[in-house]
C-alpha cells in the first residue's frame, strides 16, 4: 500500500510554513537565510512527491534547477552578510535601517 | 489508508522521516544557538532525503545529501564560525508582540495551505504501474535521459543555470574579496 | 489662406527660439516683432477667408496621431478670432511695456511667447482633445513665470495654482475620454451633430457636462472654486499676469460657450441656473473681497473675480444678446483690467509699494498718469461710453428676463465696483504729493502710446461697440429669434 | 535544437557570452586602460543582442521545445533591455573610476543580469522564467550592494538579497502547485500533456483552464496562481510588495538603482502580462482581477501619498516607480477585458517603454549632479538649481513633468492610454481614483520643481564632472519630449508591426 | 433742424475735449473763453430747437439715429438719438442759459487757481452730459448722461483733490448716485422685458405705448415695480430722503459748481425722469403716494437741518433738499406741471442765492462760517441787494417767482393729499425762517469779520455781479410764467402737449392767502431773532438744534445700519471665507495628503525583518480572499 500524495503535500505545507516562521520571528540573518533554505527543502519535497505521482520527470528536473540556485544564493547571500557583519559586533538585520521613510 | 497501513513496511519509513523532519524543522526555528540550528538543519536535510528514496527520487537524495547537506551547510557553518557567532549570543529573537504575529502567521498560512491540499484532491494513490515496475525515473540514467533530452524543455535552463552559478562566482568574489585598492576603506 | 492659425501660432514660438538664442538686448525686440506680426495677423483672422466649415472659417487639418484620434484642425468664428486677437494683443503690450526681470530676460520673454501661443492654439482648436493638451500645457509658462519671477510667495503660489488647476482639467481628460469611447472621435463638429442628433447615451453627457463645466469653472475662477486666483495673481509677474487674467481665464468661459453647453446635451441646459447664481455670487463676493484688500494688485485681482462672474452670467444665459456682450466684455476685461494692471506695475515700479497706505500724490506728480488710471477705473466701473459698460449693459439686460432675482443681485455688484476702485484709487493717487521727486512716474514713449492706444480702445468700443458685437455675436450659438419674454 | 531554436534565444545568449567575454579581457588586461576598451565592448554585444533579436521579426513562434516564445512582445521587450544595459554601462563609468570599484565585474553582472531578464522575457515555460528569473536577481543583489565601501549600499544590497530570497521561495512554491495542480487535473480528466510541452509550461496551463471544466477555481491551483503573481509583483515592485523600492533604489547608486528599477520592472510585467492573458479567459480571473486592481490602487495611493513629502530624490523616484507599476498593472488588467487584446498590450507596452526611458534619464540626472561619484540625493541640495545649473534642471524638469503626466510629454500620452483602457471597459471608479493619485502625485513632483526653480539658494555653482550620464540623461529627455510629440515615428521601429499579435496563450500555438 | 439738435450736446464736449487736452498751455482767458463760448453756443442752439420745437406741428423735434449699440440677429439696436420736446426744451435752456452764466461768474472766481482749465473742461463736460441726459431719445442714452453728470460731479467735487474731505465727499456723492442709477438700471430691464424696446419716443416707443394705454395694459403690479425703481433712481439723483446724505458734504466741490450742479440742474433730473414717466406713475396710486410721502418728509428732514447750520453754504444745500422734496410732492399730487414749473423758478433764485453766497465767500477770503460774517450790507452792495431779492423770492413772499411756483404745489397738495400738504406748509415755514436767517447773519447786525479780512475786502469784479443780476431779475419775472390765480398760464400751455396741464381748483385762493401769512410771519419771526445777534447768544444751543445741525443724525444713521456692517462683511469674506475657507480647502487637502504620506512613510520602516513580515500578511490575505472568492464564487 503506498503513502497517498496528500500526506507529501501536507508535510512539505508544513515545513514550508515553518521555514516562514523561522524567516519572519529571527534577527540573525544567517539563521533567516537557513530558513529560507528550509522552505526551498519544503518545496522541493513537494515537487518529487508531484513528479512521482504524476510519472513525469518534470519535477526532479526543477528539483535540481532549484539546488543549482540554492547553492548560487548561499554564495552570494553569505558572501553579502559576511562583507556587513563582519565588522559589525551584535549579527542582527534589525541594525540595517539607515534606509527608511 | 489507515493507520495500521501507515505502520506496515512502507508507511513506516514514509513517519519515521516526516516526525525527523519536523522535528529537525522546528529546532532550526526554536533553538537560539546558531551552531545548533545549523545542525538540526542537516538533521532536517538527512530525513528529507529518506523520503525523496521512498519516492524513488534516488538521484537526487544523493545530491541532496552531497551538494546541500554538504556542501552548503559546510559554508553555512564556516560562516557562523567566522562572524564568532559560536556560543548563544545574548539578543534572543523573540522581539515583543511581532514575533507573536509572525508565528501566529507561518502557522495560519500552513494550516491554510494544507486545509487548501487536502479539500481539494482527493486521495491521489500510486498509479499501478508505478509501484511494480520501480521505474528508474529517479534513477540517474533515468535523469540523464530527460535533463539532456534535445526535444524535451529542461535543456534550455539547465544550460542558463550554468549562467547562474556564473554570476553567483562573480557575485562572491566582489563582494566578500579582498579589497583591490586601500583607498577604498569604509565611507 | 488656411494656415492663417498655424502662422499666427507658430510666430511667436519662433520668436521666442530666436530670442532665447540670440543676445538679451535684441531678445525683446525680436519678441515684439514677432508677437507684433501675430497681432496683426490675427486681425486679418476675423474676416471670414478660407475654408468654411459649419460655421468656422479658416478651416485647417493635418494629422497629429490619427490613430489616436488627435488632429491638428483649426478654426476661427466670431468669438474665437476675437479671443485670439486679444491674446495676441495682450502679448504685444506684456512684451512691449514691463521689463523682463536683470537676471533671467530670455526665460521671461519665453514664457510669455509660449503661454501666448498655446493659448491661441486652445481657442482656435477644433479638436477637443488639442484643446486640451493647449489647455494644460499652457499652465507651465505661467508656471514657470510664477514661480521665477513671481512675487512674495511665488513657491507655494505656483504649486496651488498649477495643482488646483490641473486637478479641474484632470475632470475634463475624463470626460473628453468618456466622449471619445462612445462617439470614436475627437473632431469637435463631428460631435456636436452626434450630440445634436441624440446618438449618444445621456448618462455620459451628464457627466461631460459636470466635469467640463468644473474644469471651466475653476479656470474662470467662479466663486467655490476661485481659491487659486488671489494668490496667484498676486504673485505673477505683471507681464504673465496680462495673459493670465487677460486671455487665459476666457479660456474657461469659452469652454462653457463652445463644449458645455453644445456637448452637455439637456442637462447642461439644467445647469445653467445654478451657473447664473454662482456668476451672481462671484460678482458680489469678488466685490467684497476687493473692498477689504490693501495692495491695489489685489483690488484688481478681486475684481476681475467680479466681472469673470458677469461674463459667465452672459455666457450661459443662453440669450443671443447676452452671449454677445458675454463675448465683447471678455474682450473688454482683457483690455481694462490689464491696463489697469500695467499701472499698477508703474506704480509698484516707482514708488517701491503697492500698499494702498504708502502711496498718495500721485496725481500731482505725473498728471497724464494718473489721469488714463482714472478713466481705466471708470471703464472697469463699467461707465457709460467706455467699453465695461456696453458689455456689462448687454448681458444683464440679455439675462434680466429669464433671471431677474440673480441679475439684480449681479447689478447690485456694480455699486460694489463703484466703491472699491474708487476707494482705492482716493487712497492711492489722490492727496498731497508725499514723496520726493525720483518717485514721479515718468512714462517712456513706448509705454505712454500703449496706454493712450488702451484708452482709445476703451472710449472707441464704448462709443461704437456695434462692428466687434456683430463678429462677436457668431459663437455658434443660433438660439433663432432671440429674447421672446415668454408670457408674463 | 536546431539554428532557428538558438537563433530564438540568440539574444539573451549574446548579452551572457557578452558577458564573459568583458570579464576575460578586463582579468587579461592592465587595470588602467580597461575603462574605455571594457565599456566599447559592453555596448558592442547589447547591439549585437538587439539586430539579433530584432532580425526574429514579429511571426509567432516557439523554440527549444516551446520552452521560450518568439513574437513582437518579446523583441520589443528584448530590445528594450539591452538598450537599458548599455545605457547603464555608459552612464556608470563615472562611479566605477571615483570609487575604484571592479570594472569587469560590473559590466558582466549588467550584461548578465540583463541576460537572465531577457530569458524571463521570452520563457514560456515556469522553469525557464524561474532560471531566467533568479540570474536577474543574484545579479541584482550583487549589484545593488556593489558599493561595498558605503553603508547605504551595502545595506541596501543586504535587504535586496533577504526579501529577494524569501520572494524567490514563494515563487518556487507557486510553480510547483501549478505544476502539481496541472498535472493531477489533467490526470484526472485524462487530457494527453501534448508533445513536447511540460506541465510548467504556460500554454499547458491555459490548456487546462480552458478544457478542464471547474479546473480555474480548483483551490490548489489559484493558491499557485496568487503565489506566483505576488512573486512577480514583488519584482515590479507594486504595493503592498512595494517595500523593496524606495529603499534600495536610495541605497544603491544611482546608475545602478535606474538600471534595476527599470529592468526588473519590464522583465517582470511582460510575465505577469502573459500569465494574465491566459487567466482572463478563465472563470478565475474574476476573482483575481478584483484582487489585483485593489492591489493596483492601493500602490498608486501609496506610491503618490508616499512620495508626497520626500526628502530625498532617490526614494521619491521608488515611491513614483510604485505609483507607476500599479497604472502599467490597471492599464493591463483593464485593457484584457476589451475585446481589441492587441492595441490594449500596445499600450501598456508603449507605457513600459517610456516609463523605462524616464526612469533611466531621471537617474542618470541624480548621477550627473553628483559629485565624484556622490550622489545628489537630498532634495534640499536641488534648491536653486535652475540658477546654478540650468541644463540638468530642465532636464530633471521634463522627467517630473513626463512622471505627472503632464501634456507634450510621453507621461501624457501613457497617462491618456491607461484612462482610455480604463474607461472603455468600464472601470470608471477606478478610473477616478487614478485620477485622485495622478493629482497627488502631481503635488510631489511640483515640489521638487518649485524646489530648483522657485527657491532661490546661496549655494555655489556645481562643476558637474559626469559627462557620461549628462550625455544619457540629455538625450533620454529628448526622447520623451519627441516621444510625447510624435510617438510612432519615434518608437522602436519593429514596435509597430511586431506587437500586433496577442502574447502566446492558449490555441494558436501548436 | 435735427443737425442743429447734435449741436447743442456736441459743442460742450469740443469745449471740454481742448480745455481738457491742451487747455493749460492756453491760459485763463483763452480757456475760459472758450469753455464760456461753447456754453453759449450751446444755449443759442438750444433757443433754436425750442423754436423749432414750438413751430413744430407735432411738438417735438427728432435727430437722425446714429448707430450705438446693434446685436444682429436680435430686435435689439440702440441708437445715439435725441428728441426734444416742451418738457425736455425747457430744462434745456435753463440748463444751456444758468450754466452760460455760471460759466461767466466761475472765469473770474476761480481766477488764479492752478488747475483752472482742467475745471473748466470738467464744467463743460458736465453740460454735455445733462443735454445728452435731458434730451436722450432712448432710455440707454438717457442713462449715458444719467451716469455721466454723476462722473462730472464726481471730478468737480474732487477738484481740489489735495483736501482729503474733498475726495472722500466725491467718492460718496458718486456712491450714493450708484445706488439710484442701478435702480434706474433694472427699471429700464423691467420695462424692456415689458415694452421689448428701450426707445421712448417714435411708434413703437414706450411711451407712446404708454399713451394708447387701451391697447396696452401692465397690471398695477409690474407698473408700482417699475414706478418705484424709477423713483428710486430719481431719489439717488435728486438727494431725497434715503439717499440725500451725499448733497451736503458736495459743497466741498468751488461754489460755481455746487450753484450749476447741485441747484440747478443735475438734482433736478430726478423730477424730470418722474415728470417724463408721468404716466406710468399716474397708473399706480401707491407709487404716487410714496413719491409724495418721501418728497414730504425730506422737505421737512431737510428744512429742519437748515435751520441749524452756521456754514452759509449747507444751509443753501439743505434748502435746495428741501425744495426739491417739495417738487417731489407736487408730482406725487399729480401736478407734473408746477413740479417743473418750480424746478425752472428753483434753478435761478438758488443758482443766485448760491453765487451770492460765492461772492460772500469770495470776499471774505473763502471764510463761510456765518458766525464770523455781519453788517456786509454796506460793504457789497450790489451783492447784498440781488441776495435780498433771491431771500424774499425763495422764502415765497409774492409778488417773486417762490411764491408763485411753491403756492401751485401747495394747492395741488391741498388737493389731493391733506397731511402732506401740512408737512408742505411747514417746510415753506421753514424756509422763510433759515433763509431769512441766513439774510441777516450775513448781512446785517454788528460785523463779527475780524479785521484784518474787514479792511482789505475783495470786491466782487462786474463777471461776478453781471450773471447775479441776470438771475435777479429771473427770479423776479419768471414767476408770471405761470401764475395761474393771475390768470398767467404761459408755462402750463407750453408743457401741454407733454403733460395735461391741471384742471382749475377752487380753492386756489384760501391756499394762497395762507401761504402768504406763514411766509410773512416766519420772515418777520427770523428777523427778529437774528436782527441783534452775537456769536455769545448762540452759546446755549438747544439739543435740538444741535440734534438738527448734524441732519437729524443720518449720518451716523447709515454709518451705524449700512456701512459698518458692509465693512465687516467685506473684512469677514475677505478673511474666513478667502483664508480660511477656499484656501483651507486648499490646506485640507495638502495635510490629508501628508498624513496618508507619513503613515506609508511609517509603514517603511526600513527594517527587513518588517517588510518580510509584511510580505507574509499580505500574502495570507490575498490568498485567502482569493480563495474564498474563487470557489465560492465559482462563477
Amino acid at each position: 500500500m503506498s503513502i497517498p500524495l496528500n500526506y507529501y503535500i501536507v508535510l512539505s505545507m508544513i515545513l514550508f510554513s515553518l521555514g516562514i516562521a523561522g524567516v519572519t520571528t529571527r534577527r540573525n540573518p544567517i539563521l533567516i537565510f537557513m530558513s529560507i533554505e528550509l522552505m526551498l527543502n519544503a518545496v522541493n519535497l513537494s515537487l518529487i512527491a508531484f513528479g512521482r505521482y504524476l510519472g513525469d520527470a518534470g519535477g526532479q528536473m526543477l528539483t535540481i534547477f532549484v539546488m543549482a540556485v540554492a547553492a548560487a544564493e548561499v554564495s552570494v547571500g553569505l558572501g553579502i552578510l559576511i562583507a556587513i557583519f563582519r565588522t559589525k559586533d551584535n549579527v542582527d538585520v534589525d541594525v540595517l535601517n539607515g534606509l527608511k521613510g | 489508508m489507515t493507520l495500521q497501513a501507515l505502520l506496515s513496511g512502507q508507511g513506516l519509513m514514509f513517519l519515521f522521516f516526516a516526525v525527523a523532519a519536523i522535528a529537525s524543522g522546528l529546532l532550526v526555528v526554536i533553538l537560539q544557538n546558531p551552531l545548533r540550528a545549523a545542525l538540526s538543519l542537516v538533521i532536517n536535510l538527512f530525513s528529507v532525503a529518506g523520503l525523496y528514496l521512498s519516492l524513488n527520487a534516488y538521484f537526487l537524495a544523493t545530491v541532496q545529501v552531497i551538494v546541500y547537506a554538504g556542501a552548503i551547510m559546510v559554508l553555512f557553518l564556516f560562516v557562523i564560525m567566522l562572524l564568532n557567532m559560536g556560543q548563544a549570543n545574548l539578543n534572543t529573537s523573540y522581539r515583543g508582540v511581532r514575533t507573536i504575529i509572525a508565528f501566529s502567521s507561518a502557522i495560519g498560512f500552513g494550516g491554510l495551505m494544507s486545509a487548501v491540499a487536502l479539500k481539494g484532491q482527493p486521495d491521489v494513490m500510486l498509479p499501478a504501474d508505478a509501484m511494480v515496475t520501480g521505474s528508474s525515473a529517479g534513477s540517474v540514467e533515468g535523469i540523464g535521459k530527460v535533463l539532456y533530452n534535445p526535444n524535451l524543455p529542461w535543456l534550455f535552463a539547465f544550460e542558463w543555470t550554468s549562467f547562474l552559478l556564473l554570476v553567483a562566482v562573480i557575485g562572491a568574489v566582489v563582494l566578500a574579496g579582498k579589497r583591490q585598492q586601500p583607498s577604498e576603506d569604509k565611507a | 489662406m488656411n494656415e492663417l492659425i498655424l502662422v499666427i501660432v507658430a510666430l511667436p514660438l519662433i520668436a521666442a527660439v530666436i530670442a532665447s538664442l540670440v543676445h538679451e538686448k535684441s531678445a525683446k525686440s525680436i519678441s515684439i516683432i514677432g508677437s507684433a506680426i501675430a497681432c496683426l495677423l490675427s486681425i486679418l483672422g476675423i474676416t471670414t477667408g478660407g475654408t468654411i466649415d459649419r460655421g468656422f472659417h479658416h478651416v485647417f487639418n493635418a494629422p497629429w496621431l490619427p490613430k489616436l484620434g488627435l488632429m491638428f484642425s483649426f478654426g476661427l468664428d466670431g468669438m474665437s478670432s476675437l479671443l485670439v486677437l486679444l491674446t495676441t494683443f495682450l502679448t504685444v503690450i506684456a512684451v512691449i511695456v514691463i521689463p523682463a526681470p536683470k537676471n533671467a530676460v530670455r526665460a521671461y520673454y519665453l514664457s510669455i511667447l509660449v503661454a501666448g501661443a498655446l493659448t491661441n492654439v486652445a481657442f482656435a482648436s477644433l479638436n477637443i482633445l488639442l484643446f486640451y493638451i493647449a489647455f494644460e500645457a499652457a499652465l507651465i509658462p505661467v508656471l514657470i513665470a510664477i514661480g521665477m519671477f513671481g512675487g512674495g510667495d511665488r513657491s507655494k503660489a505656483a504649486i496651488q495654482f498649477f495643482v488646483f488647476t490641473v486637478i479641474g482639467s484632470l475632470l475634463l481628460l475624463s470626460a473628453i475620454i468618456g466622449l471619445r469611447i462612445a462617439t470614436g472621435t475627437f473632431d469637435y463638429l463631428t460631435l456636436k451633430d452626434l450630440v445634436a442628433a441624440g446618438a449618444v447615451d445621456p448618462s455620459l453627457l451628464r457627466w461631460f457636462a459636470i466635469a467640463s463645466f468644473i474644469a471651466f469653472a475653476t479656470k474662470a475662477a467662479v466663486v467655490p472654486l476661485h481659491a487659486w486666483l488671489g494668490r496667484a495673481y498676486i504673485n505673477t509677474p505683471t507681464g504673465m499676469l496680462l495673459l493670465l487674467s487677460g486671455a487665459m481665464a476666457k479660456l474657461g468661459v469659452y469652454g462653457l460657450i463652445r463644449f458645455t453647453l453644445p456637448l452637455g446635451g439637456d442637462f447642461a441646459e439644467s445647469l445653467v441656473p445654478l451657473i447664473v447664481t454662482l456668476g451672481a455670487v462671484s460678482v458680489v463676493y469678488g466685490a467684497f473681497v476687493a473692498a477689504a484688500q490693501t495692495d491695489i494688485k489685489a483690488v484688481i485681482a478681486f475684481s476681475s473675480i467680479s466681472h469673470m462672474g458677469y461674463i459667465v452670467i452672459g455666457a450661459v444665459v443662453g440669450d443671443d444678446a447676452a452671449r454677445s456682450g458675454s463675448v465683447l466684455q471678455m474682450l473688454n476685461h482683457g483690455i481694462t483690467t490689464g491696463a489697469l494692471f500695467i499701472c499698477c506695475d508703474f506704480i509698484s515700479r516707482y514708488r517701491g509699494s503697492r500698499q494702498v497706505t504708502a502711496l498718495g500724490g500721485i496725481w500731482s506728480d505725473s498728471p497724464l498718469f494718473s489721469r488714463l488710471l482714472l478713466l481705466f477705473t471708470f471703464s472697469s466701473v463699467a461707465l457709460p461710453l467706455t467699453n465695461g459698460f456696453v458689455g456689462e449693459f448687454l448681458i444683464l439686460l440679455g439675462a434680466f428676463h429669464k433671471f431677474p432675482y440673480q441679475t439684480a443681485i449681479a447689478s447690485a455688484g456694480a455699486i460694489g465696483s463703484a466703491v472699491y476702485m474708487l476707494w482705492m484709487i482716493q487712497r492711492s493717487i489722490y492727496g498731497g504729493s508725499k514723496s520726493d521727486a525720483s518717485k514721479v512716474i515718468s512714462l517712456g514713449v513706448s509705454e505712454r502710446s500703449v496706454l493712450l492706444a488702451l484708452a482709445l480702445m476703451i472710449i472707441g468700443i464704448g462709443v461704437a461697440p456695434s462692428p466687434l458685437l456683430a463678429i462677436a455675436s457668431d459663437n455658434g450659438h443660433k438660439v433663432g429669434a432671440a429674447m421672446q419674454p415668454e408670457v408674463k | 535544437m536546431n539554428f532557428g531554436d538558438i537563433h530564438a534565444a540568440g539574444a539573451p545568449i549574446l548579452m551572457a557570452v557578452g558577458g564573459c567575454v568583458v570579464l576575460l579581457t578586463d582579468l587579461a588586461s592592465k587595470r588602467s586602460d580597461t575603462r574605455k576598451f571594457g565599456t566599447f565592448l559592453a555596448i558592442l554585444f547589447c547591439i549585437a543582442s538587439m539586430l539579433c533579436s530584432y532580425t526574429l521579426g514579429g511571426q509567432l513562434r516557439t523554440a527549444f521545445s516551446n520552452g521560450i516564445a518568439v513574437e513582437g512582445l518579446v523583441v520589443t521587450m528584448q530590445i528594450l533591455l539591452a538598450a537599458i544595459a548599455a545605457v547603464t554601462i555608459v552612464a556608470s563609468s563615472e562611479i566605477l573610476q571615483s570609487f575604484h570599484l571592479p570594472k569587469g565585474e560590473y559590466r558582466a553582472l549588467i550584461l548578465l543580469a540583463s541576460a537572465g531578464a531577457m530569458v524571463l522575457v521570452q520563457s514560456l515555460d515556469l522553469v525557464n522564467a524561474f532560471v531566467g528569473i533568479e540570474i536577474m536577481s543574484v545579479a541584482f543583489y550583487v549589484l545593488a550592494g556593489y558599493r561595498r565601501a558605503q553603508a547605504a549600499s551595502e545595506e541596501a544590497g543586504a535587504k535586496y538579497f533577504l526579501m529577494g530570497a524569501f520572494v524567490s521561495a514563494i515563487l518556487l512554491f507557486g510553480i510547483a502547485l501549478i505544476y502539481g495542480s496541472v498535472g493531477l487535473a489533467m490526470k484526472a480528466n485524462g487530457l494527453e500533456l501534448p508533445q513536447g510541452y511540460s506541465f510548467t509550461n504556460i500554454v499547458t496551463i491555459s490548456k487546462a483552464i480552458h478544457q478542464v471544466p471547474g479546473f480555474g477555481t480548483s483551490p490548489l491551483f489559484l493558491l499557485g496562481a496568487v503565489m506566483l503573481i505576488g512573486s512577480l509583483m514583488f519584482k515590479a515592485g507594486v504595493a503592498p510588495f512595494h517595500m523593496v523600492a524606495p529603499d534600495v533604489y536610495q541605497g544603491a547608486p544611482a546608475p545602478i538603482a535606474g538600471f534595476l528599477a527599470t529592468t526588473s520592472k519590464v522583465a517582470a510585467f511582460t510575465i505577469l502580462m502573459r500569465f494574465f492573458t491566459i487567466l482572463a479567459g478563465a472563470d478565475t480571473g474574476a476573482a483575481i482581477n478584483v484582487v489585483v486592481i485593489g492591489l493596483a490602487l492601493l500602490s498608486i495611493i501609496v506610491g503618490n501619498t508616499g512620495a508626497a513629502n520626500q526628502k530625498s530624490i532617490k526614494r521619491l523616484f521608488g515611491y513614483s516607480s510604485v505609483a507607476h507599476g500599479g497604472y502599467i498593472v490597471l492599464g493591463l488588467l483593464a485593457s484584457l477585458g476589451t475585446e481589441s487584446q492587441a492595441a490594449a498590450i500596445t499600450a501598456v507596452t508603449f507605457y513600459i517603454v517610456a516609463y523605462a526611458i524616464t526612469t533611466i534619464g531621471s537617474f542618470a540626472v541624480v548621477a550627473w549632479l553628483g559629485k565624484d561619484g556622490e550622489d545628489a540625493d537630498a532634495i534640499s541640495a536641488y534648491r536653486g538649481l535652475g540658477k546654478r545649473n540650468l541644463g540638468a534642471a530642465i532636464t530633471l524638469g521634463i522627467f517630473l513633468l513626463s512622471l505627472s503626466g503632464i501634456p507634450l510629454t510621453v507621461g501624457f500620452l501613457t497617462k491618456l492610454g491607461v484612462f482610455m483602457a480604463l474607461l472603455s471597459a468600464g472601470g470608471t471608479w477606478v478610473a477616478v481614483v487614478a485620477l485622485i493619485g495622478s493629482a497627488i502625485g502631481l503635488y510631489a513632483y511640483l515640489r521638487v520643481i518649485s524646489e530648483m526653480f522657485f527657491v532661490d539658494s546661496t549655494q555655489q555653482e556645481t562643476s558637474s564632472t559626469d559627462g557620461a550620464s549628462k550625455l544619457v540623461a540629455v538625450s533620454a529627455a529628448t526622447l520623451v519630449i519627441v516621444m510625447g510629440v510624435f510617438p510612432s515615428q519615434a518608437l522602436l521601429p519593429s514596435f509597430e508591426a511586431s506587437v500586433t499579435a496577442p502574447p502566446v496563450s492558449g490555441d494558436e500555438v501548436k | 433742424m435735427s443737425t442743429i439738435l447734435w449741436l447743442v450736446p456736441l459743442i460742450p464736449l469740443i469745449g471740454a475735449i481742448i480745455n481738457g487736452t491742451i487747455g493749460s498751455k492756453l491760459g485763463e482767458r483763452l480757456s475760459s473763453g472758450i469753455a464760456i463760448l461753447s456754453v453759449i453756443g450751446a444755449f443759442i442752439a438750444a433757443i433754436a430747437v425750442v423754436g423749432g420745437v414750438s413751430s413744430s406741428p407735432g411738438h417735438f423735434v427728432e435727430s437722425n439715429a446714429v448707430a450705438w449699440m446693434s446685436v444682429p440677429g436680435t430686435p435689439l439696436s440702440i441708437p445715439f438719438s435725441f428728441h426734444v420736446d416742451p418738457l425736455n426744451g425747457g430744462m434745456l435752456l435753463v440748463i444751456t442759459g444758468v450754466g452760460a452764466l455760471i460759466h461767466i461768474y466761475s472765469a473770474s472766481y476761480m481766477h488764479g487757481d492752478k488747475g483752472y482749465s482742467r475745471y473748466f473742461a470738467y464744467l463743460n463736460l458736465f453740460v454735455f452730459f445733462m443735454a445728452v441726459l435731458v434730451m436722450a431719445g432712448n432710455l440707454p442714452l438717457l442713462f449715458v448722461g444719467w451716469e455721466g453728470v454723476g462722473l462730472a460731479s464726481y471730478l468737480l467735487i474732487g477738484f481740489w483733490q489735495e483736501k482729503w474731505s474733498a475726495t472722500q465727499a466725491a467718492k460718496k456723492a458718486f456712491i450714493v448716485n450708484r445706488i439710484g442709477d442701478v435702480a434706474l438700471l433694472i427699471a429700464m430691464f423691467m420695462l424692456y422685458r415689458e415694452f421689448k424696446t428701450l426707445n421712448l419716443y417714435g411708434d413703437s416707443g414706450i411711451l407712446t405705448q404708454l399713451t394708447a394705454s387701451s391697447t396696452f395694459h401692465v397690471e398695477t403690479g409690474v407698473a408700482t415695480a417699475i414706478a418705484l425703481l424709477l423713483f428710486g433712481g430719481a431719489a439717488g439723483k435728486s438727494a431725497q430722503l434715503p439717499l440725500f446724505v451725499w448733497l451736503p458734504d458736495a459743497m466741498e466741490g468751488p461754489t460755481p459748481v455746487s450753484a450749476l450742479i447741485h441747484a440747478a440742474t443735475m438734482v433736478t433730473a430726478g423730477i424730470y425722469l418722474v415728470c417724463r414717466f408721468h404716466l406710468l406713475f399716474e397708473m399706480s396710486p401707491l407709487a404716487m403716494q410714496v413719491v409724495a410721502w418721501t418728497g414730504g418728509l425730506t422737505a421737512l428732514v431737510a428744512a429742519c437741518a437748515g435751520v441749524a447750520q452756521w456754514d452759509i453754504k449747507k444751509v443753501l444745500a439743505y434748502s435746495t433738499v428741501s425744495q426739491l422734496g417739495l417738487m417731489f410732492v407736487a408730482c406725487g399730487c399729480g401736478a407734473f406741471t408746477a413740479a417743473m414749473f418750480h424746478v425752472t423758478t428753483h434753478a435761478f433764485f438758488k443758482a443766485l442765492l448760491f453765487l451770492g453766497a460765492g461772492a460772500v465767500i469770495h470776499a471774505l477770503h473763502g471764510e463761510q462760517d456765518m458766525r464770523k460774517m455781519g453788517g456786509l450790507a454796506s460793504k457789497i452792495k450790489s451783492t447784498h441787494l440781488l441776495v435780498l431779492i433771491g431771500t424774499i423770492a425763495i422764502a415765497g413772499i409774492p409778488p417773486l417767482a417762490g411764491f408763485w411756483s411753491k403756492d401751485e404745489i401747495l394747492l395741488a397738495a391741498f388737493d389731493h393729499n391733506r397731511p402732506v400738504y401740512g408737512l408742505a406748509a411747514a417746510t415753506s415755514a421753514l424756509t422763510a425762517f433759515y433763509m431769512w436767517r441766513m439774510y441777516m447773519l450775513t448781512f446785517q447786525g454788528s460785523s463779527r469779520v475780524d479785521e484784518h479780512t474787514a479792511h482789505h475786502l475783495h470786491h466782487p469784479d462786474t463777471r461776478i455781479v453781471l450773471p447775479l443780476a441776470i438771475l435777479g431779475i429771473l427770479s423776479v419775472i419768471a414767476g408770471f410764467m405761470n401764475a395761474p390765480a393771475v390768470g398767467l398760464h404761459f408755462y402750463s400751455d407750453w408743457l401741454a402737449p407733454v403733460i395735461p396741464s391741471p384742471e382749475h381748483s377752487h380753492n386756489s385762493g384760501l391756499v394762497m392767502g395762507i401761504s402768504v401769512v406763514v411766509a410773512l410771519v416766519a420772515s418777520a419771526m427770523s428777523v427778529a431773532k437774528y436782527k441783534s445777534f452775537t456769536v455769545g447768544t448762540g452759546a446755549k444751543s438747544s439739543p435740538v438744534f444741535a440734534f438738527f445741525a448734524s441732519a437729524l443724525r443720518f449720518d451716523d444713521l447709515y454709518a451705524a445700519i449700512v456701512v459698518k456692517p458692509l465693512t465687516a462683511a467685506a473684512a469677514w469674506s475677505n478673511l474666513s471665507v478667502e483664508r480660511n475657507g477656499a484656501r483651507g480647502l486648499l490646506r485640507l487637502g495638502h495635510s490629508s495628503v501628508d498624513f496618508v504620506g507619513k503613515s506609508v512613510r511609517r509603514w517603511q520602516s526600513g527594517i527587513v525583518g518588517d517588510y518580510i513580515l509584511s510580505m507574509a500578511i499580505c500574502l495570507i490575505v490575498i490568498v485567502s480572499v482569493v480563495l474564498i472568492a474563487g470557489t465560492r464564487g465559482g462563477n
